[in-house]
């Protein structure tokens, strides 16, 4: 047997800087633009491995799509989903503001991380579904979907679809392939895999999309999502936003400091790429990669997209409680938007006019938007959904107890 | 018309269902090429194809989680926990998601899943392959609870499951897969080939969820049972003499609380029997809805007779067990006890 | 003697005893450096260390695997689920493991564990924020389950459950973290500053778990409360005029029956009031209990008055919850029912 | 969008033989005795990565210990080994005639997988806390723990310590490092973890060692314990035994076919080895290796244990159903018995007339504790645990409800 020795440790990870201190990114290794490398799409998991070390990206530093990943892509394009990422900055900013004012009882802005949900949700076809976490509004917006529909499921008024019963930002939008948003964490990463096969066993075309944070990768469906699709080779994009932080922990409590996340995918036989996921040309890439893999039957891909949590966690969070407060200043890898524009500049297809005229659009019609959403209630008018609608959708039919319990309401009142 | 034992009248579902729906999928551990642990899966594979029956990971979270995706997709899944022991590391995904989606979505998506599982002692399973977990799932809102007493009935509520739109626990008494069980491990068993309620049809019926059996009549009390429970109340009433009318509730939720309203009504005494724990177990719920529809008729208090509050002994199944013995000498403490 | 809020008194449990007890771990999501969302360990980590307080990843079922396993060690861990509606990850661990390691291993390995979690609605935490699973616990055997409703107790029977050398389930309801709640959210809470059972002894004290408290003596009917709803039945007595007595059960298992037995033989009346989902909720075991115990003093039905068999709504919270008004209907009906 | 093509194809594994059919196991990749390499303990889990792929092997087809991972092992210890798997052998054939006679109810055999427990318990100092599955009696056996105490257990009977309660194979014997076994897959994994991570804590110098099956691996403890072993770099051996069958499902239904089990490790930058399981002097020496780096601060190793279940899954199980009869005569691998025996006999330290002789004796020994664990009772004449003892250990005293239970169920007695 082995001669016991000296004491043994216990190590806890530490974030590279808490407040007061100077941000400090070195813990990220970054590849520089165009020099992690594109293999074809029906490589194996294994020939793939060295993509999860890597770092994909497009935009070089002036602004220009340089290497293997340039995907193919016409300004039209972009304008498109530089034009929904500045619509989801100012929805946010707007509806951070409609919290403040008591309109809606909760928000969470996904500012600086608008790129990984937009760029996606214009390369995914429709009839893919997506299977998102609370931070993807940028799906919804790329598409197009009413943001007075969405404001109104944040007032939980009487136009809310979804009957003021979830919370504000729990959207589930079918016809936009926007599956119902969870409050419990990464629920839906291995449904989206289920989805997945169940397309495949359904011998149909459309494939699937799911989305947890690099926090909750440790939760068991995770696990079960890359088992599940590894298994089998579901035809779904397996997406790890990697924003650094999970409320107050960095990624390191998630593993973070001893692998990258996208190698998570490595054990499984699951090809995993490492993406910048502030480089919206990036972006594109990688998902198209991986949704023709998916398409053409050669199984999930496992993205993990590097980019930062630029707004508090939720209303109710105060992040200079603990990380820097100009961290995000301090960012590597830039602001999606401002990289987009800068590119579109650099290719002579955009303007500082045309982004001034394009943010005073995109604030008057998120500033019309709400203003008919608020016509409608809002949590201060108390114009809200009605409190019947508590027992329908219980079950397809309402059985005797629930109209016995809503009988019992109703005389109450 | 073919007598069948539980878990063929079981495969019977399945198989009339797959040939049904195509929509249908059915997986599990061990479900595909083997067909199950208790063989209720047994051929389908081979019958309906890989495509449709299949062997999976053994992760019950990641089982009822693809499910529900499945679901979600517009596919009809019939998923097997081998032992309902082993169901804990699935109820997030079945009750935060499969009962939750249609709710929260507000019925843009929804789970139509059927989960099986065996429940129940009496084959020295100890504690990890003998519980009885019905109680958590009926208080989980969104959940519909059905088990099954006899061959007949298995088919019927089977297929019902598995038609209903929402997300549905089928509960399998193991202890009668292969023959009706009055309570007593030491007398050779009925097997259900001899037994009327072991004859099923061959083709396609189904039990409406939320309908309660009356397994024998009775004018003196009443007993709510399900599962393994009805042969053992019938055996105790058999003993006693008591003209005990033993109500087999089949679905737990939807209750059919009417025919428990007319019996207790008609009787003025109850007792509830149920294998598992005593605590928090759903003759706890039973007694509540009694005492709520027939406070006024009711003569003598109502008794429970139920698993003791501790895991399932191995050596010591059959004190654990609530056998005739103590479902009889219930009948009698109400009989006896003052008005 | 200090006046505290219940989750500054909460930390002050976890405090004396990380000071008593150098076995004492703390860990769970955000409850290091941060402090936890409720801020129920803030400054703990600062005084104590990462060694014994930190912050885990986020998986509920690895906090209370990793601490069975700290457990059987022979450390004393107290881990937080940031709310109840995600234990549902962790209840593999806890039910199959937590709970089974004494009785499995015949006292060789134990779980003295404390699993800490805020329940309860009332802050627009729609249907994921906001449940009260306690039901699910009480039926596990092998657990205990404890719910204080001021900060005097909040701290004292902590203090008791992380002493405990079985695994115990303390809920908070966080309804309650900053100031007593009579059921009105329109009206300004009275923060605990202003309320005497605010006044929280600084030293080490504990209630021993398993005691029953009268919050409101009575002689005409009794209500069975816990957690938030103590509060909402003090407020219902008040606005009915029934002399109810209000019994603050405190810990659900082990039970007091003595005191509801006494309690409810004195006034022959009784309403049982939580705020879970209704069907098998906790109040049918009590329900059971009641009659089991008291049948013959009787003079009118137990009621219950609940949460709706429904997931809790964000915008409709107010109709979904069981407020001074249906408690206080309630008193009344069982005030005016015949006898 | 991408345009949408041929139909989705569902993919589901199968094995490469079914009864009837010739077995067959040139999916499995063996790399040569001595070929792996063998770096220091300090190696970090990304410098590790390739021997996850590699397959570490000592013994030649000559017998010979060779490559780098050779253990400096002295025979008397070798020969302590071989008694152990050989008496582990003997146990299990006698227990599982003793559960036909119907003396037990149930029995988990080991055959073809002795190595992995017998050759760790030797290697692993006393105090360290084994977290075994129902397939590691070797263990015990190995550290010489009474056959008479285990078979008391799979009895039931009055001088079973665990009073009946359990079903036979679930031991726990904390004086023998030996964790109560749990009916529920994985959760030991974790558990395993936390202790492990409560030594470092604590500053001690116990390590632990915890045990899952291939098939086991996809359960969500697999994940929870890689995560946290590797964010808190406790000092663990993650044994993963690769027997290539989870009772009817072979080991690509838990995604063997798509990466080895060991790679799993990479993506937690876990140090992950795989292991000729039924390679006794490969076991010891990757053990040793695994334990030094626990035991020095340097983290978490997971081992995949390539072997095979000879045996049934247990006594309920009939293993002709869904794999060729004679499958196991084909495992490439061979039997740990026979190979460390040759081994043995090629370093002159064994011969024919030792080995019979140690097996005469192991079969008298454990002969003679059939008869005496039998004499206080079995499942056939009922001299069974205490029914009083149902009551016992619910709790660490015995709460008001279950006296009054107890009381019940003495008065129908
Ligand atoms: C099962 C579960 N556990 C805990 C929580 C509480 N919670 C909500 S968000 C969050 C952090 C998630 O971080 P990450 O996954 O990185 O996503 P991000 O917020 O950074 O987008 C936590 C712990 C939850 N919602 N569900
Ligand atoms: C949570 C859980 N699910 C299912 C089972 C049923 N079961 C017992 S053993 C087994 C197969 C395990 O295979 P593997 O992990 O490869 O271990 P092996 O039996 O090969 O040693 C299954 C599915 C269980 N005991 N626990
Ligand atoms: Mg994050
Ligand atoms: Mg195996």
């Amino acid at each position: 047997m082995d001669d016991v020795g000296d004491p043994l440790r216990f190590h806890v990870p530490a974030p590279s800087a808490r407040p007061g201190e100077e941000p400090d990114f070195s813990y990220l290794t970054i590849a520089g633009p165009g020099e992690t490398r594109r293999p074809d799409v029906d490589v194996t998991g294994v020939e793939a491995r060295d993509l999860a070390d890597g770092l994909i990206r497009v935009l070089d530093d002036d602004g220009l799509a340089v290497g293997p990943w340039a995907p193919d892509i016409d300004a039209e394009h972009l304008r498109r989903g530089l034009r929904a990422m500045v619509t989801t900055r100012a929805f946010d900013d707007r509806m951070l503001r409609a919290q403040r004012q008591g309109k809606s009882s909760f928000y969470m802005g996904s500012r600086g991380e608008e790129a990984v949900s937009v760029a996606q949700s214009l390369v995914l076809a429709e009839g893919d579904m997506y299977f998102p976490t609370y931070r993807q509004q940028g799906w919804l917006i790329a598409r197009d979907w009413p943001l007075v529909d969405m404001m109104c499921q944040l007032f939980s008024n009487e136009k809310d679809r979804l009957h003021g019963r979830q919370m504000p930002v729990m959207y589930s939008v079918r016809d936009a392939g926007f599956f119902t948003i969870s409050g419990n964490l990464a629920t839906q990463f291995v449904q989206g895999v289920g989805w997945a096969m169940a397309s495949a066993i359904a011998g149909d075309t459309r494939i699937a999309s799911a989305v947890v944070g690099e926090g909750a990768t440790a939760e068991a469906d995770f696990h079960h999502a890359l088992t599940f699709a590894a298994t089998f080779r579901a035809p779904v994009i397996l997406n790890v936003v990697n924003n650094q932080w999970a409320i107050s922990s960095f990624q390191g409590i998630a593993g973070g400091d001893e692998s990258t996340f996208a190698s998570r995918a490595i054990g499984y036989g699951i090809a995993g790429l490492r993406v910048d996921g502030n480089d919206y040309l990036a972006v594109v890439a990688a998902s198209r990669w991986a949704a023709e893999r998916a398409r053409t039957n050669h199984g999930p891909t496992l993205i993990e997209w590097v980019t930062y949590r630029a707004s508090a966690h939720s209303t109710s969070d105060d992040p200079s409680k603990y990380r820097p407060r100009d961290e995000w200043k301090a960012w590597p890898l830039g602001d999606p938007v401002d990289r987009l524009a800068a590119h579109l500049v650099a290719i002579g297809e955009w303007d500082h006019d045309r982004h001034e005229a394009l943010v005073a659009d995109v604030d008057e019609t998120v500033k019309a938007a709400a203003k008919e959403a608020e016509g409608y209630g809002t949590l201060l008018d108390g114009h809200l959904a009605d409190r019947r609608d508590i027992f329908e959708d219980v079950f397809a039919e309402m059985p005797a107890h629930l109209r016995r319990q809503r009988d019992e309401m109703d005389r109450l009142a | 018309m073919t007598t069948m034992a539980m878990n063929v009248a079981i495969r019977a579902a399945i198989d009339s269902m797959l040939d049904r729906d195509d929509d249908m999928v059915v997986f599990g551990e061990d479900v595909g090429y083997f067909g199950g642990v208790f063989r209720c899966t047994d051929g389908l594979q081979a019958k309906y194809g890989e495509r449709r029956v299949f062997d999976t990971p053994i992760a019950e979270g990641g089982i009822i989680g693809i499910a529900v995706g499945m679901g979600a997709f517009g596919l009809r899944p019939v998923v097997e926990i081998q032992f309902a022991d082993y169901v804990y590391p699935g109820l997030d995904q079945l009750i935060s998601e499969a009962a939750r989606l249609r709710y929260r979505s507000a019925g843009e998506f929804t789970a139509p899943l059927t989960v099986r599982m065996p429940v129940g002692g009496g084959i020295h399973g100890g504690q990890t392959h003998s519980q009885s977990p019905e109680a958590l799932f009926t208080h989980v809102c969104g959940l519909k609870t059905v088990i099954p007493s006899t061959p007949y009935d298995a088919k019927g509520l089977l297929i019902a499951a598995i038609e209903d739109d929402d997300p549905v626990v089928f509960l399998e008494p193991k202890r009668l897969y292969n023959g009706q069980f009055d309570g007593y491990p030491d007398r050779a068993i009925v097997p259900w080939a001899d037994h009327p309620l072991g004859d099923v049809p061959d083709e396609y019926y189904r039990i409406p969820l939320g309908e309660a059996a009356i397994r024998r009549a009775g004018a003196d009390v009443t007993v709510l049972a399900y599962g393994t429970m009805v042969g053992v109340a019938e055996a105790a009433a058999a003993e006693t003499g008591v003209d005990a009318e033993v109500v087999d509730l089949r679905s737990l939720l939807p209750l059919d609380t009417a025919a428990i309203e007319r019996s207790v009504a008609k009787t003025g005494r109850c007792v509830i029997v149920h294998e598992a724990t005593r605590t928090s177990g759903f003759g706890a719920e039973l007694m509540a809805t009694v005492q709520e529809l027939c406070f006024y008729h009711l003569e003598v208090p109502i008794e429970r007779v139920t698993g003791w509050d501790t895991p399932y002994p191995h050596a010591q199944e059959w004190d654990y067990f609530p056998g005739p013995k103590r479902v009889g000498a219930a009948l009698r403490r109400v009989m006896e006890a003052a008005t």
